[in-house]
C-alpha cells in the first residue's frame, strides 16, 4: 500500500532562512566527521600527545630551561610545540582534504548548489566544520596546560597569570587554526582526489618548515624564516607572550599569516565559482 | 616473442603515461615542488649570503631535496600508474589490449621513471651550477657532490617508485599508506638505534652520499652505516626491481569487478 | 561447441554477492542481444569473457578459447566498458589511435584506421577536441569506435545506447548492424528492449545469475505457455470472426474488451498468422486492424522476470 | 506561464551552448528534448540559476533568475548523474537535503520518510548509499527533489540506466507526480516514450535553439490516412500486388506504407493468402515522438551542416 501524492498533503510551512541552512550543513557535517573512524584517532592521539608534552615541559621547565622566569612568558614554550605543526599538518590532511574534494569525486557538490544556498554559504559552512577540529589541536592543549599550571603551582603561577595566558593562547591558537582551515581547503578545492589535497598539505607545511630553519641558522639571515608559516606562528605566539622573539619581527609575520589565508579562501571562493560540472 | 611488436607496445604505453605524467594538472604540483631546491639556492645567491658553498648546498639538500621533494614527486606521480587508472575506470581501455598485465605494468614503471627524472634532475643539476658559480669555482670542481646527488635521485626515485606503485596494486588508497611511509617512518627511522634504519630506503641513499663525496666537504661524514656505496647501490637496484616483479605479479592475479548494480 | 561463446555452469562470486549461478548457454552468432534485470549477472558475464574476471566454478569460452590474461585472444575482441570515463585529456583521434598501436598496428596505418573508424561512428567533427568535453551520446561513439578499429571478430558491448539520443542510437544500431552484415559477431546488453528488437531476434535473458531463455525473441514468447499469445483485432463484427477462428484447435480463449475489438488468445502463433488469411477473404468479415500487443521482448521480459 | 526567456544565451568558450532563446512554457507536464549537445542541461541550469546567462532573461514561476535562491526554493532538481554522498545512508541523505532546503530538523525527518516511502525505499533507506543499486539511487535521486515540496520538479534523464522493471516504477512515481494540483515537471530525456507517456507540451532544443514546441497531441498528428503494415514471407511479391489492385504502397524500415482505400484491408487478406504470407501487424501509421524527432533532427542537420 503505497500512499499516493495527492492524499499526501502540501507542506505549507514556510522555510527557514539561509542561517539555519548553512547551520545544517555544519551539524551534519561534524557528526559525520566524529563518526569517522580515522578523524577520532587523530584528534584524540593529537590532543592527547600535543598536551601531555606541553604539560611536561612545565613541570620540568625550572631544570630544562635554568633562568627562564616563571611568568607569562613562559608559557610560549607550549605554544611553540613541534607536536602541534605536525599533528595540524595531519588533521588538515586526513579530515580538511576530503571536505571539498569529496563533494567533486561524487559531484554531489551539484546537490548542494540545486539547494537555496550561495557558493559562499557552502565554503562558510565547510570553513565552521574544519576549523574548531584544528583548534582542538592549537588551542585546547594551550588551555589544559595554561590550567593545570595554575593549578599544580598556585605559587609561581597566579590565576592573573594563567586567565592571561588562556586568553592569548586562544587568540594565538585560533590564528593557526584559520591559517591551516584556509589552506587545506583551498588544497581540497583544487581536485577530485583528496589523496593529493592532502600530500600538498605534507608537502607543503614541511617543504616550507624544514629548509627555512636550516637556512636561517646556517647562514645567520633570519629574514627567510618569514617563508615558512610554522615560524610566522612562533614569532607571533613568543611576542604575544612577551617571549624573547625567534629573529623575525612579529608584525611582518601576522601579515603574512593572514594574508595567506584570506587569499587562500579568496582563490577557492573564485575556483568554486568557476567549477562547471559538465554532463554535456 | 616478435620484438618489433613488443618494442612499439612498450613506446606506446610508455609514452602515454609520460604524457598523462607531465601534460595534467597533476605536473604542475608536481614541478613547481621539484623547481623549490633552484629557487632556494638562486635567492641565496642573489641575497650574497657570505657562508653560502657546496656545503651549505648539501645541508640544505639532503632534507629538503631527498626526503621531501623527492618522496613527494615520486609519491604522487607512482600512485597514478595503476591505481588512478583503476579508479578511473579506463584500465578496460588497456586490458582488452594484446598486451600482457606484467608487460603493462614494466613499461608503466619505465614510463614514470623517466618522468620523474625529467622533473627531478634539471633543477637540482642547475641549483648545484648557482652554487659553483656563485662561489667563483669551475662547475666541474666538486663532480663528486654532483654524482652523489644525480646518483641518490636515480636510485631513489627507482626504489621509492617501486615501492608506491607495490603498494598501490596491494591498497586501495596508496596515498594515505605512502604519505605515512614517506613523510613519517622514512624520516623518523634514522634516529632509531640497532639495524632498523636498515630497512628504509633513506639509509642507502645517505651511505652512497657518504662514500662517494670527498670527507672534507661532506655533512654526512660521520653517518652510521656500515655498508659501502657500491652495496647499497645494489640493494636499491635488486629491491626496486623486485618490488616491481612483485607489482606485476599481483596485478597479473587481480580481477577487475564492476560495481554491482 | 559450434557456439561463439559456450558456458557451461558457470559460477562467480563476490564474497557473498552473486554474479553468476551455475550459467550454462550457447550463443553469439550474428548479433545477440543480453536482456535482464540490474545485478542479472550482465557486467560479470561480460568481465569473464574479456578475461579481467576469472570463474570461480564451470569453464567459459569465447571463440573458442579461455579469455583469463588470454593475451592473443584480446586481437579478436573488441569491448565496450559500461562507464563513461575516458581519457579526458586526449582527443578523439588520439584516444583510438593510441589503442590502435597497442594492437600492434604502425603509427601511420593507425591514424588511418583511427579516422575511418571515428566516420564510421560519426565522430569525426569532435575528432580532435579533448575527450573531457564529450557528452554522453559522443562517449558512447568513442567507446564503440576503438571497439571495432581493429576489425576484431567479435564486439562485446555494455549498454552501448545509453545516454545517446535518438539519432545516435539510430546511428550506434546501424553501425553494429553494418559490423555483423561484413561478418562479424555482436554481444550487446541494453536496457532499451524495443531499440535491440530493431537490430536483431536473438536474445540471451539472463536473471539472478542464469540463463532463462537464449534464442529467438518470438520463439521464446512462443513457449512461453503460461501466457498464451495474444491478437487484437479490430473489426466490426468481432462475434462472427471469433466463431470463425474458432475452428483452430490451438485458439485458446476469446475476449471482446471493447466494441469493435476481438483479443484473441492461441498456442501456436505461427499456425494462427499462416491460416489467418485464409479465413478472413473466405468469410468476407471487414478486419480493419490486426496487431499483437505483447509479441515483444517487453512481455518476454515481464512475463519471464516479472 | 512556467518559464518565460527572452534572448537567453550561455557560451561556454567557442560553444554556444544556448543561443538567445525565447520561450514561453505553460504550467504542467513539459517534455524537454533535444539531440547530444543541443543545450539541454545548459538550459536546465540557468533556470536553476547554477549557472550565469551570457546574456538574456529568464523568469521561472514568475521570479528572475537574477534573485538565484528564492528561485532554487521553489524547485526540485533530480541530476542526470550520480551525486549522492555514499558514506550516508539514504534517510539521512534525504533528510539533510530537507535541511538545507529550509526544513527543521523535526519536520525534515518526518518529511525524508514520507517521501522515501512513496517512492518505494523500504528498509534499504537505513543503509548506506554506496551499497545502492542503480534502480534505487535514482529512487533516492528523486526523493531528495520532493522533500521540500517545490512547485517545479527538473528531471533530468530519471530513466536512463534503469532495468525495464525500475523505469516502469520511476515512470509511475513521475506521472503521478505531474498529474497532482499544483505541481510542474520539466522532463529531459532521450527516451522519448517516456516523455510521450508523461508529458502534455514539449519543447524540442538544438544547437542551442527551439526548433519545434506545441501541445504534444498537435505535434504528432501524423498522416492518418496511411496504413502499415508488418508481412512475414514475400513482402516484394506483396507491394506489387497491392500495386497491380491499384494502391500506392512502398516499403520502408518499419513495414510496408499503404494509403488508405475502400477494400484494402480485404485486398491485404486476399495477397496474403495468395501469396502464403502472414500478416503479422496492419494498423494505423501512428507518428511516435522519436519519428518526428528524428524527421527535425535530420531536417536541421541538413539546413545546419
Amino acid at each position: 500500500m503505497s500512499i499516493s501524492l495527492p492524499t499526501y498533503s502540501r507542506l505549507e510551512i514556510p522555510l527557514l532562512g539561509r542561517r539555519e541552512r548553512v547551520w545544517a550543513i555544519i551539524a551534519t557535517g561534524l557528526r559525520r566527521e566524529f563518526r569517522r573512524p580515522a578523524a577520532i584517532v587523530v584528534i584524540a592521539i593529537g590532543v592527547a600527545f600535543t598536551t601531555i608534552t606541553s604539560i611536561v615541559l612545565v613541570l620540568f621547565a625550572s631544570f630544562l630551561l635554568p633562568g627562564q622566569p616563571l611568568n607569562l612568558s613562559f608559557f610560549a614554550l607550549p605554544a611553540s610545540n613541534g607536536f602541534v605543526l605536525f599533528f595540524v599538518s595531519l588533521m588538515a590532511a586526513i579530515i580538511g582534504s576530503g571536505l571539498i574534494a569529496d563533494d567533486l569525486h561524487s559531484m554531489a557538490f551539484t546537490l548542494y548548489l540545486s539547494r537555496p544556498i550561495t557558493h559562499l554559504d557552502y565554503l562558510l559552512a565547510k570553513a565552521v566544520i574544519l576549523a574548531p577540529l584544528v583548534s582542538m589541536i592549537t588551542v585546547l592543549p594551550l588551555v589544559i596546560t595554561a590550567l593545570v599550571a595554575a593549578f599544580l603551582f598556585p605559587l609561581v603561577f597566579s590565576w592573573g597569570v594563567a586567565l592571561q595566558a588562556i586568553g592569548l593562547s586562544v587568540a594565538v591558537g585560533l590564528l593557526l587554526a584559520l591559517f591551516n582551515t584556509s589552506v587545506a581547503l583551498f588544497l581540497s578545492s583544487l581536485t577530485r582526489r583528496k589523496g593529493l589535497a592532502a600530500a600538498g598539505m605534507f608537502g607543503g607545511n614541511f617543504g616550507l618548515f624544514i629548509p627555512a630553519s636550516i637556512l636561517a641558522s646556517a647562514i645567520g639571515n633570519p629574514n627567510l624564516l618569514y617563508l615558512s608559516p610554522w615560524n610566522d606562528y612562533l614569532a607571533v605566539a613568543s611576542a604575544a607572550f612577551g617571549a624573547p622573539g625567534i629573529g623575525i619581527d612579529w608584525p611582518g609575520a601576522l601579515a603574512i599569516l593572514l594574508g595567506v589565508t584570506v587569499l587562500a579562501a579568496l582563490v577557492t571562493y573564485l575556483r568554486m565559482k568557476s567549477v562547471e560540472v559538465i554532463t554535456g | 616473442m616478435d620484438w618489433t611488436g613488443s618494442f612499439r607496445k612498450a613506446w606506446v604505453v610508455t609514452a602515454l603515461t609520460l604524457r598523462y605524467l607531465l601534460t595534467t594538472r597533476r605536473a604542475i604540483a608536481t614541478v613547481l615542488l621539484a623547481l623549490v631546491p633552484l629557487i632556494l639556492t638562486l635567492s641565496l645567491a642573489a641575497a650574497r649570503v657570505a657562508t653560502f658553498d657546496v656545503m651549505l648546498f648539501q645541508q640544505l639538500m639532503i632534507p629538503l631535496f631527498l626526503q621531501v621533494v623527492l618522496i613527494f614527486v615520486t609519491l604522487v606521480n607512482a600512485t597514478a600508474l595503476i591505481r588512478e587508472e583503476i579508479d578511473d575506470n579506463t584500465l578496460p581501455f588497456l586490458l582488452t589490449r594484446p598486451i600482457s598485465k606484467p608487460a603493462l605494468v614494466a613499461y608503466k614503471y619505465i614510463g614514470y621513471l623517466v618522468a620523474v627524472l625529467v622533473v627531478l634532475i634539471p633543477p637540482i643539476v642547475v641549483a648545484y651550477g648557482v652554487t659553483e658559480a656563485y662561489g667563483g669555482l669551475a662547475f666541474t670542481t666538486d663532480l663528486d657532490v654532483l654524482g652523489g646527488f644525480l646518483a641518490t635521485t636515480i636510485l631513489g626515485s627507482a626504489t621509492y617508485g617501486a615501492l608506491f606503485l607495490f603498494i598501490s596494486v596491494l591498497v586501495r588508497r596508496p596515498l594515505a599508506v605512502g604519505l605515512l611511509i614517506g613523510f613519517v617512518w622514512e624520516s623518523v627511522v634514522d634516529s632509531i638505534p640497532g639495524d632498523v634504519p636498515k630497512v628504509s630506503v633513506i639509509h642507502y641513499l645517505k651511505t652512497i652520499l657518504k662514500d662517494v663525496i670527498a670527507i672534507a666537504i661532506n655533512p654526512l661524514g660521520q653517518y652510521r652505516t656500515d655498508v659501502s656505496a657500491g652495496v647499497a647501490a645494489g640493494v636499491l637496484v635488486t629491491v626496486s626491481i623486485a618490488l616491481v616483479i612483485l607489482a606485476a605479479f599481483v596485478f597479473q592475479q587481480m580481477e577487475f569487478r564492476q560495481k554491482a548494480g | 561447441m559450434n557456439g561463439v561463446v559456450e558456458a557451461a555452469a558457470v559460477s562467480k562470486w563476490y564474497g557473498e554477492v552473486l554474479g553468476l549461478n551455475a550459467f550454462t548457454a550457447s550463443f553469439g552468432k550474428g548479433i545477440t542481444g543480453l536482456v535482464g534485470p540490474n545485478g542479472a549477472g550482465k557486467s560479470t558475464l561480460f568481465k569473464l569473457l574479456i578475461g579481467q574476471l576469472h570463474s570461480d566454478q564451470g569453464k567459459i569460452t569465447l571463440l573458442g578459447e579461455d579469455p583469463w590474461n588470454n593475451v592473443p585472444l584480446k586481437r579478436r575482441l573488441g569491448y565496450c566498458p559500461e562507464q563513461n570515463q575516458l581519457y579526458g585529456w586526449l582527443t578523439g583521434q588520439q584516444f583510438v589511435e593510441t589503442l590502435l598501436r597497442l594492437d600492434g598496428m604502425p603509427a601511420a596505418s593507425a591514424r588511418t584506421e583511427a579516422t575511418a573508424a571515428l566516420k564510421v561512428v560519426g565522430l569525426s567533427s569532435a575528432a580532435h577536441r579533448p575527450t573531457r568535453g564529450y557528452s554522453r551520446g559522443m562517449r558512447q561513439r568513442a567507446k564503440l569506435a576503438q571497439a571495432l578499429a581493429h576489425h576484431p571478430e567479435i564486439l562485446i558491448l555494455d549498454e552501448p545506447l545509453s545516454g545517446a539520443d535518438p539519432a545516435g542510437r539510430v546511428h550506434i544500431l546501424r553501425t553494429i548492424s553494418d559490423f555483423a552484415k561484413d561478418g562479424g559477431h555482436v554481444l550487446m546488453s541494453t536496457h532499451v528492449l524495443y531499440e535491440i528488437e530493431r537490430v536483431t531476434n536473438n536474445i540471451v535473458l539472463i536473471h539472478n545469475g542464469k540463463a532463462i531463455a537464449a534464442g529467438n525473441i518470438h520463439a521464446i514468447r512462443a513457449l512461453i505457455d503460461t501466457h498464451p499469445h495474444a491478437v487484437r483485432i479490430e473489426t466490426s463484427k468481432p462475434r462472427q470472426l471469433a466463431q470463425a477462428l474458432a475452428r483452430m484447435e490451438h485458439v485458446v480463449s476469446f475476449e471482446f474488451p471493447v466494441a469493435d475489438t476481438l483479443l484473441v488468445r492461441t498456442r501456436k502463433p505461427d499456425a494462427f498468422y499462416k491460416e489467418l488469411p485464409q479465413i478472413v477473404s473466405d468469410t468476407k468479415l471487414d478486419v480493419r486492424g490486426l496487431e499483437s500487443p505483447d509479441d515483444s521482448l517487453d512481455a518476454v521480459f515481464r512475463y519471464l522476470v516479472g | 506561464m512556467l518559464v518565460e526567456t527572452a534572448g537567453l544565451t550561455k557560451v561556454f568558450g567557442e560553444v554556444r551552448a544556448v543561443d538567445d532563446l525565447t520561450v514561453k512554457i505553460p504550467d504542467g507536464a513539459i517534455g524537454l528534448v533535444g539531440p547530444n549537445g543541443a543545450g539541454k542541461t545548459t538550459f536546465l541550469r540557468l533556470l536553476l540559476s547554477l549557472v550565469r546567462p551570457t546574456a538574456g532573461t529568464a523568469k521561472v514561476l514568475g521570479r528572475d533568475i537574477e534573485d538565484g535562491v528564492p528561485v532554487r526554493e521553489r524547485i526540485g532538481y533530480m541530476p542526470e548523474h550520480d551525486c549522492l554522498i555514499p558514506d550516508m545512508t539514504g534517510v539521512g541523505l534525504v533528510s539533510y537535503m530537507a535541511r538545507i532546503s529550509g526544513l527543521d530538523r523535526d519536520t525534515a525527518m518526518s518529511r525524508s520518510h514520507d517521501v522515501l516511502q512513496f517512492v518505494g525505499v523500504d528498509e534499504e533507506r537505513y543503509r548506506k548509499v554506496a551499497e545502492y543499486s542503480t534502480g534505487m539511487k535514482q529512487k533516492i535521486k528523486l526523493a531528495q527533489a520532493m522533500v521540500h515540496d517545490p512547485q517545479l520538479y527538473v528531471f533530468d534523464e530519471p530513466t536512463t540506466g534503469l532495468d525495464p522493471r525500475g523505469r516502469e516504477e520511476m515512470l509511475d512515481l513521475v506521472g503521478t507526480i505531474a498529474k497532482s494540483p499544483g505541481r510542474n515537471v520539466i522532463l529531459s530525456s532521450h527516451l522519448l516514450p517516456d516523455v510521450e507517456t508523461i508529458c502534455k507540451y514539449v519543447v524540442i532544443l538544438d544547437g542551442g535553439h527551439q526548433i519545434a514546441a506545441g501541445e504534444l497531441s498537435q505535434l504528432l498528428t501524423g498522416a492518418t490516412d496511411r496504413l502499415r503494415i508488418d508481412v512475414r514471407g514475400d513482402r516484394d511479391a506483396f507491394v506489387r500486388l497491392l500495386k497491380d489492385a491499384g494502391f500506392d504502397a512502398d516499403a520502408g524500415p518499419s513495414g510496408l506504407h499503404v494509403s488508405r482505400k475502400p477494400g484494402l484491408e480485404a485486398a491485404v487478406f486476399e495477397t496474403a493468402k495468395s501469396l502464403g504470407a502472414e500478416v503479422r501487424y496492419m494498423g494505423k501509421e501512428i507518428r511516435s515522438l522519436e519519428e518526428l524527432f528524428l524527421e527535425l533532427v535530420a531536417r536541421t542537420e541538413k539546413r545546419g551542416a
